[in-house]
């Protein structure tokens, strides 16, 4: 996007990562620091379509994601560790998709939630205007089958998410296959309103008043 | 306001030009109910002009319907008004209905209007909840969603499904009532009563909620049906207009229930509150419908005779059929010329004519207002982009 | 007051000219002149025996050419139906009003102008079917990305194979051969 | 604090930095403990009203360990700065909200003479520098670039600024009433008593909040506007989702964002144990009836039923934050203005007439 730098030079995490030799210590502070991640995933307020509402509900009383730490919906993707793609996402849609997933931090999952998400659902013989499926701009984590997928699919997605962030390894060398989407460019541009200040970059606060 | 001073020699003079903030508010935003996306153009808090932007859940919902079968295109009308499957269902088997000249069952029509408006009543609840929940009261959401899980719950045992139900079907409904589904109706409703006294307790009139909505948001009568505003929106503004009564369908003329509107409680008629108010009201009446049909539902056959789901044909024409939906008149204009396939099927969808008039009821309130005034119109994407 | 009634009333009033009765196998509808068509609506909306004040759905219809199976004559020309709902709230009435316009320019007056409603109804007709609005304040497309090329509800639609980058089609499940 | 460099005489000149490094580690530690409490609390205690469990299975017992899996997740995650935000501002902010919030602790008295400055300007000290965290909140508005931010830097600056005065005239009514500013005075005036009292006796004066009216309705204004300088709903514009996404915290993430957080749960406790010390009598459990409170023990007693006052008051605020919806902007400043500001003056002219009319030499009286 060229708008968020990534990989900061003053975060030495993300240096230090995955350098280290596989020794006893780190690996326990591995076992820590997935424990943490895994045990606090903060999803973004981000419903699409019907399975937002299925969302909401594994957020709501009967079901409640908050058991399993998952519970803190964050509005802004900088706080958010998981993305519930809830919902059928067209090619209007795509580009905003990739951009909030751009604008998450690392390290960021992907929940593909429903039948639409995983591979276009029912509408992946006719929906001239829907993608057949989000792992084909976003690299997906869990794909939670269903139309909608029952909160019950939603929680286990969840439990299938923290047993794969536990199996990783965070400073010590080991094996990843994390699927590289950097290369994959949804370009971004304007979809409804033309107006260029609202379509890209932020206008800077300050130039009005200077 | 924008209030461009002439460029002056910068030495001498400071410059204090002021300029229009403009935000785009969504898609991803918490407020906006789905995918919405406003651009908003704003001086400090005050909006000044809004342009709602949609699309971003098309999903080619006419070009499926004249590609699927009528009886393949049932699930598809659940997914656009995801919240009121029931009554979407509805409205496209009588609009299918309508042109292949179909005769329902007695018993099946009963169960139709029972499950679409407990529907009805899910959906009005989610309104409600999440209108707290854009004004910042987190738990009345909650508690609509609890009432809201009863309904799933029982929905869900009569269908299988939670929030897409495909249930009524052209010709009758999908299955016969089971044993103790209709007593257990009777039951929650016998709990959902004294709930909805409780969210009157909690949110209705709670001062800082009412001062919030109260005289915010006006829709004068004249422009609600100017926009083409329907349902409990048009109903707010204190017009008595109800498709159940004023063009019945299905058996809705055989229930006694009133037509709440906005008579401006708390404010003017036509704001935030009278939409809201009419909503909580709408559940009263719904329960009424329920508890009468419960009483009155004859035994017999569910599905119409003669009617071969797998080859399923209509006759040609074209008619336009319109419910009452939860969010106003949801009509289903079908061309057919025959066969299983329509020629055109056209999707009246109350949430996009709603949607309209932002542009025009936007302008002139504050920030906050405007998250308030766009979860008092209660759309739904799925609908809106269809 | 159904649509027979309304016609007799156009007429009575004298704005009935060219206006006539679709008689379909289930709702009629009166076809108007595309010329007609504001002049005809705004009749409807202000004329107090009518008072259709309430724009319902306007429908853009690509209709394609049919023949007679034996005798091949044409018994339906392609073109574009444009269908308008309006509703009297006052009269409890609905009446669709039909204009038909050629595929190949599908231009008609707006109707915004009279019921406001109609602007994202005839906005979406312009995105789906191509129907230009002549007088629309701000006729653009509203559901599909404004580079969107082609109307999709025309029947010789082609899917579009992909958008900005991203592939539209299906990839299939199973390993390809 | 004079006490500790007291003690730690034998070590010569470096005595008093190291008091000084020991009294930080205990006022950090705490600041670092404390909202793994505060913030485990509210999630409970909002699920509880909300008929849910919430955190249930990370550590075990009721998710006790919740917050620290949290914290361990914002510590490792990747710190992102947007390219075109001002990158000085955004790096210092969260570090001066924060200091803000846990630069007042060092005032305040956590039992009877157990404070790390016993400061004569106590109340004075607190409300200047809580204010301190406002500008780290407008800076990260201003500094992140983004117009969600921006508002919220805004809201928040307008809402500190209205609402420092109702709360600083609400602190000076119970002042009128002890005429000491310390702290550690105030909480001996409500547990002042004969000269030869035992270890039960009837205090002359009483918690403030019932002294008299006049401290009634100030304590009452001062946790209103309270809950407006921690951002607390009803007043959680600065923040308010639905509205600005998440007002001036949009663009941080990871442990900079913690630090917004901390300060939102420090400052919540400070307020309520100022509330607590100035107007519930301290670490006076009961309202008329005082107790000695002057060996160890008891100190330990007294700062377990001071902090259980505190702990009360902070859940009260968590407790209005999930009941209430949140008032609009102008609603905000009208209060203040309108109601707050003149109600809290119209308090201190009839306390400082209360007091002038005899009532102070009257002792025992409400």
């Amino acid at each position: 996007m060229g708008l968020y730098e990534r990989n900061h030079p003053d975060v030495m995490m993300f240096k230090l990562e995955r350098n280290l030799p596989d020794m006893g210590l780190l690996r326990v502070a591995d076992t820590v620091i997935n424990w943490g991640r895994s045990s606090s995933l903060w999803p973004m307020t981000f419903g699409i379509a019907c399975c937002a509402i299925e969302m909401m509900a594994v957020g709501a009383s009967k079901f409640d994601m908050d058991r399993f730490g998952a519970g803190a919906f964050r509005a802004t993707p900088r706080q958010a560790d998981l993305m519930i793609v809830a919902g059928t996402v067209n090619a209007k849609m795509a580009e905003v998709v990739k951009r909030l997933y751009d604008q998450m931090p690392e390290p960021k999952y992907v929940m593909a939630m429903g039948a639409c998400t995983v591979g276009g659902g029912p509408y992946w013989k006719h929906g001239y205007n829907v993608v057949k499926g989000i792992d084909k701009f976003v690299p997906v984590d869990v794909h939670v089958p269903g139309c909608p997928p029952r909160p019950e699919a939603i929680l286990e997605g969840i439990r299938f998410l923290q047993r794969k962030i536990m199996a990783r390894r965070v400073l010590t060398r080991g094996e990843h296959h994390t699927p590289d989407f950097t290369g994959v460019s949804v370009s971004p541009g304007t979809t409804g309103i033309q107006d260029p200040q609202l379509n890209t970059a932020p206008a800077v606060p300050t130039e009005a008043t200077s | 306001m924008a209030a461009t001073v002439e460029a002056r020699p910068p030495d001498k003079y400071v410059d204090v030009r002021t300029q229009e903030l403009q935000i785009n508010m969504g898609p991803q935003h918490p407020a906006t109910h789905g995918v919405l996306r406003v651009a908003i153009w704003a001086d400090g808090e005050i909006v000044t002009r809004a342009e709602p932007d949609i699309g971003y859940l098309h999903r080619c919902a006419e070009k499926i319907g004249e590609s699927v079968t009528h009886i393949q295109y049932v699930p598809y009308t659940d997914r656009y008004d995801y919240l009121a499957a029931m009554n979407n269902n509805l409205g496209y088997c009588l609009a299918v209905e309508k042109l292949a000249e179909l005769e329902i069952p007695e018993r099946a029509e009963y169960v139709r209007v029972i499950v679409s408006e407990l529907n009805r009543i899910a959906s009005h609840l989610m309104a409600i909840g999440t209108y707290g929940l854009d004004l910042g009261a987190f738990t009345p959401f909650f508690y609509a969603f609890r009432e809201r899980e009863e309904i799933l719950r029982i929905l869900e045992w009569i269908c299988g499904a939670r929030l897409t139900y495909n249930f009524i079907r052209i010709g009758g409904v999908m299955r016969d009532c089971p044993e103790g589904w209709l007593e257990d109706i009777t039951r929650f409703l016998d709990y959902f009563e004294p709930r909805l006294e409780e969210m009157n307790e909690l949110l209705t009139h709670n001062h800082i909620f009412v001062n919030r909505t109260a005289n915010i948001g006006v829709v004068s009568l004249e422009q609600a049906v100017k926009y083409g505003l329907t349902g409990p929106n048009l109903r707010g503004s204190g017009m008595r207009w109800d498709l159940r009564r004023d063009d019945p369908y299905s058996i809705y003329d055989r229930f006694e229930f009133d037509i709440p509107i906005g008579t401006g409680i708390k404010g003017t008629v036509g704001d935030c509150w009278d939409r809201y108010w009419v909503r909580i009201l709408e559940m009263g009446e719904s329960v009424r419908i329920i508890r009468q049909a419960l009483d009155q539902i004859p035994d017999g056959e569910i599905m119409a005779k003669g009617v071969r789901h797998l080859a399923f044909k209509c006759k040609a024409g074209e008619s336009y059929q319109a419910v009452e939906n939860p969010r106003g008149e949801l009509g289903y204009y079908l061309i057919s010329e025959g066969g299983q396939i329509s020629y055109r099927s056209r999707i009246r969808a109350p949430s996009f004519c709603h949607l309209s008039i932002l542009e025009e009821i936007l302008p002139g309130s504050m920030f906050g207002d405007a998250v308030a005034i766009i979860g008092s119109i209660d759309i739904v994407l799925g609908e809106v982009d269809r | 007051m159904n649509t027979q009634e309304i016609l007799e009333t156009l007429n009575k009033d004298g704005v009935g000219q060219g206006i006539t009765l679709f008689e379909g196998p289930k709702d009629p509808a009166l076809v108007i002149p595309a010329d007609r068509l504001v002049g005809v609506c705004e009749h409807l909306k202000s004329a107090p025996s009518l008072q259709f004040d309430q724009c319902i759905l306007v429908t853009g219809t690509h209709m394609t050419e049919i023949r007679d199976k034996k005798t091949k004559e044409v018994t339906r020309a392609e073109g574009i139906e444009v269908i308008y709902h309006v509703r009297s709230l006052r009269h409890r009435a609905l009446v669709a009003l039909k204009v038909h316009l050629s595929l190949e320019d599908p231009r008609v007056s707006s109707v915004a102008s009279i019921w406001p409603a109609a602007d994202w109804h005839e906005r979406e007709t312009y995105d789906m079917v191509g129907v230009v609005f002549e007088g629309h304040p701000n006729l653009k497309r509203i559901l599909l990305p404004q580079d969107w090329e082609g109307f999709p509800l025309r029947k010789d639609y082609e899917f579009p194979k992909e958008y900005r980058g991203i592939s539209l089609e299906v990839d299939p499940p199973w390993p390809q051969q | 604090m004079e006490r500790l460099v007291g003690a730690l005489e034998g070590l010569g000149e470096s005595a008093f930095a190291l008091s000084l490094l020991m009294c930080a580690g205990v006022v950090l530690g705490f600041v670092g403990i404390w909202p793994l409490f505060a913030v485990w609390l509210e999630r409970k205690a909002s699920a509880d009203f909300q008929s849910r469990l919430g955190p249930m299975y990370v550590g075990g017992f009721h998710g006790w360990l919740q917050t620290l899996a949290d914290g361990i997740k914002l510590a490792f995650k990747e710190d992102l700065i947007p390219a075109q935000a001002n990158r000085v501002l955004f790096w210092i902010a969260p570090a001066v909200a924060f200091c803000g919030a846990f630069a007042t602790m060092v005032v305040i008295p956590i039992a009877q003479g157990v404070e790390i400055v016993n400061l004569d300007i106590g109340i004075f000290f607190i409300l200047a520098i809580s204010s301190v965290g406002t500008i780290g909140v407008v800076m990260a508005g201003w500094a992140s670039n983004n117009k969600w931010s921006l508002y919220g830097a805004v809201r928040e600056a307008a809402q500190l600024v209205s609402y420092e005065i109702p709360i600083a005239l609400s602190l000076m009514i119970p002042i009128i009433a002890v005429g000491n500013l310390r702290l550690g005075h105030i909480v001996g005036f409500q547990c002042a008593g004969p000269e030869d009292a035992g270890f039960v006796y009837l205090s002359h004066h009483g918690w403030l909040l019932f002294y008299s009216p006049w401290t009634l309705a100030a304590g009452l204004i001062y946790f209103v506007a309270s809950l407006a300088e921690c951002k607390r709903a009803p007043f959680d514009l600065p923040e308010a989702e639905s509205e600005l996404v998440s007002g001036f915290h949009t663009e941080y993430s990871g442990l900079r964002f913690s630090f917004f957080f901390l300060e939102e749960y420090v400052f919540m406790f400070v307020v309520s144990i100022v509330g607590a010390l100035v107007f519930l009598g301290g670490w006076q459990p009961l309202p008329f009836v005082s107790f000695q409170f002057d060996n160890p023990l008891m100190k330990l007693i007294g700062a377990g039923i001071l902090l259980g006052k505190a702990v009360f008051l902070v859940w009260v605020q968590i407790w209005l934050r999930w009941t209430l919806p949140r008032l609009r902007v102008d609603q905000v400043m009208t209060m203040g203005y309108k109601y707050l500001t003149p109600l809290a003056m119209l308090t201190l002219m009839g306390m400082a007439l209360y007091q002038y009319w005899g009532c102070r030499y009257i002792p025992g009286i409400l």
